[in-house]
């Protein structure tokens, strides 16, 4: 018994954490801390009150609480900052991790039933990161042919390319980490790589179940990649661009989906299908094909692939509020930042505190920040919503879907859009701008 | 920085093209391709022509390595690995591949481009779409004949209407 | 527009060119991704048990029985066409946006030969629907 | 633009160097098949440097052309080679040549 | 006898295209039974069935054990269905010893058998839900399924093996106020079922994906010797409870529910609507059982049967579950042979799943009305 | 036009679930009302009194040792076994009493209908996990011990749908 | 109701069915009229071949020999229109080193014949030692003649090892593939323990 399952000890446990610890702390010192030394000689600095932020001069600032803002403002506005944090990697991954709490705890609601409860005491509020810890303490089983590099890269290819999508989405404005010229190219571009790993990890696994699924979602994903970029030809037609910040800004007075119901929702319909979400979860279907291109997959590699997808659904929720709901536009409603804290201070009684660097963040940020939430948000649920109510498709049927019904319907959009423009509704010298 | 910028795509770009030819899985072989393919789009950008770089991305990389892989699943395993090559033709092979590079590459370099070096802004990608429609719009109606003329051969060969009465030879 | 305030990948773009520096935070931000993500593979891989008592473990999934045949075979879905079809009609959708996103600077003549271009890939695109709608010749 | 077209044109001529040796020693009809792309890839990068050192856009304009045509290419060239394959049960050119009538 | 495969599908040759699946036992998209499947792309060739994964050997066991012994283990083959299975065994039984039931029994055994009835049901409706991937069709029955149990385990003691029937009647009286709690819940239960229609059977993405595949023609359903929801939804209108009525049946108002379709969706429908009758069937029972008496007929300790063999049957939730009971004046019977519906309509699984797409495996198996457990025995 | 319909009106079910009332049990905390004391026989009838088949409840003034439930339950479960008790009784006089391993039982009761002396009844006590084997034994004496059960939920149906407690 | 009934209708006629045991008393019986013609077209046709078991509401046994069973059972599927069989039993009589095959026949297409269970019975040696497929234990297999037998017969033969010759099929179905015992319905097989 004890060889198949030993008795878990706490000792061993704490002796296993520590000895991570030490090397982790051994290698950094001998290898981390060269390296972000021989950086800091080669990292531009910032210039702050006409001073150049040494490292030196950021800790003697540090020590003053009043002057720590203005760091910390600098350290907001750099690309580091954007990338792991706000509009990158760190927004999605915990709108991400709401999403799955949502889900299911919206799905147990049409469900009759409770959905997590224990795990964190509220509601079991914190019942993903104890999934999360499951996750990585379980044994990470590899088939005995698998393809081992691809197998072990394919996780990872997954969250990064999610992660790359994700840099292409504007928040708020100039909140983006990427701002690309032809955005929505970029999109597509990046798109059209989770196919191939899909295909690569199903292939890489040696087994049959993966295979079959991998070869489905690639059909699927392929499929509904045409009416994926044919539905947004009208927005790029009205809005004259392919940046995805000029195409919000387009948006100031009416959304999108005013003119173009149709295209949303194609849009939709394409971002559920790319997603493999019900009822278009083929690739994953468990009752036919056990979990599809998932099946070997175990351990904290299933966790990042789940991972990448949900950043990769926040993403498609992301770019559907950005093109057809306005993005971050919305009447402010965000209170605007006293302006006698600028110029005077904090007064506290007799003292008066003069904090330099405020606001930390324009009150226009904010405000796109909270509106593009919640409309992102919104269209998470709209897209949770259908796993709770419909069965799954099957693959001829969601391939006749695809280049029947939806590409038909996507052209229907695009000759509505050419049908705005040359009756002269919109576009230069239209009836509404 | 640029140059090294440069230097690494250069690399990764000849170098994943040798590898494509030379890798013994056909498999890892088309992924290298895949990274060929991407490396002369990183070269696009540098070029600043992004809609090409996007294009090339998402054709080259989005499409055609998928139906490369795909195409390349299909056929059985062992053949992916067989490998059968006369040792003499493949030493030709890579004499005439350094002759062309050290000649076609003397010449270039003695030729006038070598100054050529331009600071002029680079070309908006909407000149693109105008091309297209006005100087070049036969050329893209042809383009349409040339796709439907290859959609069409494609799935006419591709099908397997008389593969019923065909036995393995081997 | 907002400029950035510092930037490394602004500071790259003098160097690289504008072009390419507007793109490389997304190379940055998937390397990010790998880089925040793979640790908690090599955590796994750490904390969590391995035992490699028994073989059978490590056998692919075949649902209970011993595999039989092998797991990349020669596995061709009736669905291929649509593969093939999805190679062209790519380059069709995205040569769309190189005339969607100028319409507006366009003269009107010019809507001439797009007509014409996506008349004759409908054409084609019904042929290949057709010919990828019957199933018993894939 | 801190890189000379010589670098570009380099690089392409390398590339073209390396997809002539593909086509040349290699049998394994998929391999060709490759070495014909990175001949593709080699025309339009050189394309696309030219155009941008003499500033216009029609090299740009032809490098999506080409682009086009060899997906075109790439579908009909993997429709032979599927052919081929459920004919002889092999993709190495050499057993092609009783492909004639 | 073979079904007809789509134009261009290879049979088994050798090429590389048919790839052999196994479906089970360990596969959420099977019970305790492998289907052996080969497909070329996504159309299945042929399909060979190898249950026995549960075989537990009950009618052996039955012929150690006493007429009353046998009771308990006699449900195990479908526990969600324990009192139809232990039915027509009561019923041979009797035959066979000569006992009379009293007439407050049959109605309780009625009650309790449409309730079963409706239990299992349920749960096969959700597992024919998941394996459809709709999860809230998995949610719903099996909550839903809730109030048949908590009638049955007020009525027998417990939740879902209830060793209730026994030759004779039935092990005890309904509690005191059974019959309002009955009632009200049931009203409820109906309503809740209707429910399912717009969710379920009349959404459209299901309707796709189920109508007209797997269809089994009229003629076929009755060669094959199918029975239950899949000969019923072929259009042969057999249903026991009206062609042979046992206890009560004949007193009773309800119809058999026959659709003409004969695809998945309309296997999956007609037990569906049968459920809604047996509903009506509880209120009917109800009003027209007698308000007391007895409800057992008391046995000898140890009764020994004659010289003889009785074979009943009733229609439980899969369809025809036979009895036949062969005794040689011993306590225990000499030999007990169990014919159930899941048995009988496992042989349409190859032929129906011959030339269908993958995608329609679990549609067309699930709804075959198949119960793993209960055709191995 | 008849699917869109169909799938606004699936959409639509769903959205108005989430305002129904959830059916779950929260089981620890709430547990099920059961009808009467528990599964009882009357050997003058024949006919049992409905109520749950839990554990048992054996009344050691009323046993006499004649070990019908456990002639009962050999053909079935073989879960009883008529052990030695340290206790005199003038009608027990083998004064052995059934002992009863829920590791076997399958609660199916045939034992209490064998009893002819009201000796051995059923409670309401279903809740009888344990972590080891030995403990499922349950000993004459355990099982004179009259269970402690507080379950006090029921159904309750109203308008925004069935609830429990 | 049904209970009633038989209780009062016992068959006389119990010919060659439970050699073994000694016949019980014997209660007249009211024959029922349909059932009595149906069997009565069998035996008119068949004559010595087939012995009437018992006629009883609803209930009718034919006995007959195993060369003659496919000829029976074409008779009764073609003339009296029972269609589908709806299990197929083995009895195992090792004192008479005989077992017998029993096929319920039922019928989906004619109305008046939906309650009739018509119950085809033969008997065919046994042997004290088997070795299943190989031994004499076999007979024809009906599967021509009711489709729906199929399965029922791939389990008869594992079960009691009688082999069913022209069946397509003839292989294992429910016990594991390594069952190497002695098939387990028989009589002599012993569960353990008891």
């Amino acid at each position: 018994m004890s060889s198949i399952a030993p008795e878990f000890r706490l000792s061993r446990f704490v002796a296993s954490l520590t000895d991570i610890i030490f090397w982790v702390v051994v290698i950094f010192t001998l290898i981390g801390l060269p390296i972000v030394l021989i950086l800091l000689f080669y990292i531009q600095l910032p210039v702050i009150n006409d001073k150049l932020l040494t490292p030196y001069l950021a800790l003697t600032w540090l020590a003053d609480p009043s002057r720590t803002l203005p760091i910390v403002k600098s350290l907001i506005h750099t690309d580091f900052f954007r990338i792991t944090t706000f509009p990158g990697f760190g927004f999605a991954a915990l709108l991400a991790a709401g999403t799955i709490f949502i889900e299911r705890k919206l799905l147990a609601k049409m469900q009759l039933r409770v959905g997590p409860l224990y795990c964190g005491k509220i509601e079991g509020i914190l019942q993903l990161m104890g999934d999360g810890l499951k996750l990585i303490s379980k044994e990470i089983i590899i088939p005995a042919k698998a393809d081992k590099p691809i197998f072990w890269a394919a996780p990872l290819l997954f969250v990064g390319t999610a992660a790359a999508f994700i840099s292409l989405i504007p928040v708020a404005p100039g909140w983006v980490v990427a701002d690309v010229d032809v955005g929505l190219l970029a999109v597509f571009a990046v798109i059209g790589f989770f196919p191939i790993i899909t295909l690569l990890s199903s292939w890489s696994a040696n087994s049959k179940f993966p295979f079959i699924g991998g070869i489905r979602a690639l059909h699927q994903m392929v499929s509904f990649e045409i009416p994926l970029i044919l539905s947004l030809l009208g927005i790029v037609i009205l809005a004259g661009t392919l940046n995805l910040t000029e195409i919000v800004e387009s948006q100031q007075h009416y959304w999108w989906i005013i003119f173009m119901p149709i295209g949303a929702i194609v849009f939709f319909t394409t971002i559920l299908a790319e997603l493999e979400r019900i009822p278009f979860d083929l690739p994953e279907a468990e009752s036919e094909i056990v979990a599809g291109w998932l099946t070997e997959f175990s351990g904290m590699m299933y966790g990042l692939v789940q991972l990448g997808s949900y950043l990769k659904l926040y993403a498609f929720a992301a770019l559907f509020t950005v093109l057809f709901l306005g993005g971050w536009n919305g009447p402010m409603v965000w209170p605007p930042f006293p302006q006698e804290i600028i110029t005077e201070g904090i007064k506290m009684g007799p003292i008066t505190l003069h904090v330099p660097g405020l606001p930390l963040l324009d009150q226009e940020m904010l405000n796109g920040t909270l509106w593009f939430t919640i409309k992102t948000v919104g269209v998470i649920l709209v897209i949770l919503i259908p796993r709770g109510v419909f069965p799954r498709i099957r693959i001829d049927l969601l391939l006749h879907t695809g280049w029947y019904k939806l590409i038909g319907l996507s052209f229907v959009n695009i000759f509505i859009a050419l049908t705005l423009v040359y009756a002269g509704v919109l576009g230069p010298g239209g009836l509404i701008q | 920085m640029a140059d090294a910028v440069f230097l690494a795509i250069s690399v990764l770009t000849i170098g994943s093209a040798i590898a494509s030819l030379e890798v013994r899985s056909m498999i890892y072989g088309s992924i290298s391709l895949m990274v060929t393919l991407a490396g002369v789009a990183g070269f696009f950008l540098l070029l600043d022509a992004p809609f090409v770089a996007m294009f090339q991305i998402s054709v080259y990389v989005g499409s055609i390595a998928v139906l490369i892989l795909f195409t390349v699943m299909l056929v059985r395993r062992e053949l992916l690995f067989h490998k059968i090559e006369d040792p003499r033709r493949r030493y030709a092979g890579i004499g005439l591949m350094i002759v062309i590079m050290l000649g076609i590459g003397t010449i270039i370099i003695g030729s006038g481009i070598k100054s050529m070096e331009v600071d002029a802004p680079s070309v908006d990608f909407k000149e693109i779409g105008k091309d297209f429609l006005t100087y070049y719009s036969p050329a893209l109606v042809v383009m349409g004949l040339i796709l439907a003329s290859a959609v069409i051969g494609a799935l006419t060969l591709a099908r397997r209407e008389d593969v019923t009465n065909e036995q393995r030879t081997d | 527009m907002h400029r950035f305030l510092y930037s490394p990948t602004g500071f790259l773009a003098t160097l690289v060119g504008e072009v390419a520096g507007s793109f490389s935070p997304v190379l940055l931000m998937f390397g990010f991704a790998i880089v925040a993500t793979a640790p908690a593979l090599i955590l796994s891989r750490m904390i969590a048990p391995r035992r490699r008592s028994n073989p059978v473990k490590f056998l692919p999934m075949e649902c209970g029985q011993v595999p039989s045949g092998e797991g990349r075979t020669h596995f061709m879905m009736q669905y291929y066409a649509y593969v093939l079809m999805f190679v062209v009609f790519d380059v069709m959708s995205i040569f769309l946006y190189a005339w969607g996103s100028t319409l507006l600077n366009l003269p009107k003549s010019a809507t001439l030969p797009i007509i014409a271009f996506l008349g004759i890939m409908f054409a084609s695109f019904a042929f290949s629907l057709y010919q990828s709608g019957r199933r018993n010749i894939w | 633009m801190s890189n000379e077209l010589i670098e570009f044109v380099l690089v392409s001529v390398a590339l073209l160097a390396i997809g002539i040796y593909g086509l040349a020693v290699k049998r394994n009809a998929i391999r060709m098949l490759f070495a014909i792309e990175m001949i593709v890839n080699a025309a339009n990068l050189n394309v696309v440097a030219f155009s941008r050192f003499i500033p216009n856009s029609q090299g740009q304009t032809l490098a999506l052309f080409s682009i086009a045509i060899a997906a075109a290419e790439v579908a009909v060239g993997l429709a032979l080679i599927i052919v081929a394959y459920r004919m002889y049960k092999n993709i190495d050119i050499a057993d092609f040549r009783s492909l004639k009538g | 006898m073979t079904a007809p495969l789509p134009p261009g599908i290879q049979l088994e040759k050798a090429d590389d295209r048919i790839m052999t699946l196994n479906v089970g036992p360990q596969h959420p998209g099977s019970g305790h039974m492998r289907l052996i499947i080969k497909v070329d792309g996504d159309y299945i060739v042929s399909c060979d069935p190898d249950p026995g994964y549960v075989h537990r050997g009950e009618e052996k066991m039955a012929e150690y054990r006493n007429y009353i012994q046998n009771i308990p283990h006699l449900e195990r083959p479908v526990i969600h269905d324990s009192c139809n299975i232990l039915y027509p065994y009561c019923l041979a039984v009797e035959d066979l010893l000569g006992i009379e039931v009293p007439e407050r029994a049959k109605y309780i055994r009625v009650i309790a058998s449409e309730l079963n009835r409706c239990v299992y049901t349920l749960y096969w409706l959700a597992i024919y839900g998941i394996f459809l991937g709709h999860s809230t069709m998995f949610m719903w029955p099996a909550g839903d399924r809730e109030f048949c149990i908590d009638l049955l385990e007020a009525m027998s003691g417990a939740r879902v093996t209830h060793s209730y029937f026994v030759p004779g009647g039935v092990r005890n009286d309904v509690p005191a106020n059974f019959e309002e709690r009955c009632l009200r819940q049931i009203d409820y239960f109906e309503k809740r079922l209707k429910q399912y229609e717009d969710i379920f059977y009349q959404n459209p993405v299901l309707k796709q994906r189920t109508e007209g595949t797997g269809v089994l023609s009229r003629m076929d359903a009755i060669r094959l010797g199918t029975t239950g929801s899949v000969l019923r939804s072929a259009g042969v209108d057999f249903d026991i409870r009206k062609k042979e009525p046992y206890d009560v049946y004949d007193n009773l108002d309800f119809q058999t529910q026959v659709l003409k379709e004969g695809d998945s969706y309309a296997r999956s429908r007609v037990p569906y609507l049968d459920m809604l009758e047996s509903c009506r069937i509880i209120k009917d029972a109800l009003r027209k059982m007698p308000k007391s008496g007895s409800v057992r007929t008391k046995l000898k300790p140890n009764p020994k049967g004659g010289n003889e063999e009785a074979y009943r049957r009733v229609e439980s939730g899969r369809g025809s579950l036979g009895m036949y009971v062969v005794s040689d004046g011993k306590p225990e019977p000499y030999r007990v042979k169990i014919s159930v519906g899941s048995f009988r309509n496992l042989i349409c699984m190859p032929y129906l799943l011959k030339g269908e797409k993958l995608g329609n495996m679990p549609a067309v198996y699930w709804s075959l009305n198949y119960w793993p457990v209960e055709a191995d025995r | 036009m008849s699917s869109a319909w169909g799938i606004i009106r699936a959409l639509n079910s769903g959205v108005k679930h989430l305002a129904v009332k959830r059916f779950t049990l929260r089981y620890p905390e709430e547990k099920l009302k059961f009808v009467g004391d528990g599964f009882q026989f009357d050997p003058q009838t024949g006919v049992g009194i409905a109520g749950l088949k839990g554990r048992h409840i054996l009344f050691h003034d009323k046993c006499t040792g004649c070990q019908l439930c456990a002639i009962a339950c050999e053909g079935i479960a073989e879960a009883i076994a008529m052990v030695k008790v340290n206790e005199t009784w003038k009608h027990n006089k083998k004064t052995i009493m059934p002992q009863i391993d829920y590791g076997k039982c399958v609660f199916c009761g045939l034992c209490v209908d064998a009893c002819p002396f009201y000796a051995l009844y059923m409670t309401n006590d279903y809740e009888l996990s344990s972590f080891s084997k030995e403990a499922l034994i349950y000993t004459p004496s355990q099982l004179a011990v009259n269970p402690k059960v507080n379950q006090d939920v029921e159904i309750k149906i109203d308008e925004r749908g069935a609830t429990h407690g | 109701m049904s209970s009633e009934k038989t209780t009062d209708e016992k068959s006389i006629e119990t010919v060659g069915t439970k050699p073994e045991v000694a016949k019980k008393e014997i209660i007249p019986v009211i024959e029922p009229k349909f059932e009595k013609s149906l069997a009565e077209k069998v035996v008119s046709k068949f004559g010595t071949i087939v012995t009437i078991g018992f006629i009883k509401p609803n209930r009718i046994r034919i006995n007959t020999k195993k060369e003659n069973i496919l000829d029976v059972a074409t008779f009764i599927r073609d003339e009296l229109n029972f269609d589908h069989a709806e299990s197929v039993t083995g009895v195992d009589y090792p004192k008479s080193k005989e077992i017998e095959v029993v096929y319920h026949l039922g019928s989906y297409t004619e109305p008046q014949l939906a309650k009739q269970v018509l119950t085809l019975a033969t008997r065919i040696p046994r042997e004290d030692i088997p070795n299943p497929g190989k031994d004499s234990t076999r007979m024809p297999s009906l599967r021509d003649v009711f489709y729906s037998v199929e399965f029922h017969e791939r389990e008869c033969f594992e079960m009691l090892g009688v082999y069913f010759e022209g069946h397509p099929d003839n292989r294992r179905l429910l016990l594991p593939e390594d069952w190497a015992d002695i098939p387990p319905f028989r009589k002599d097989f012993n569960i353990k323990g008891r």
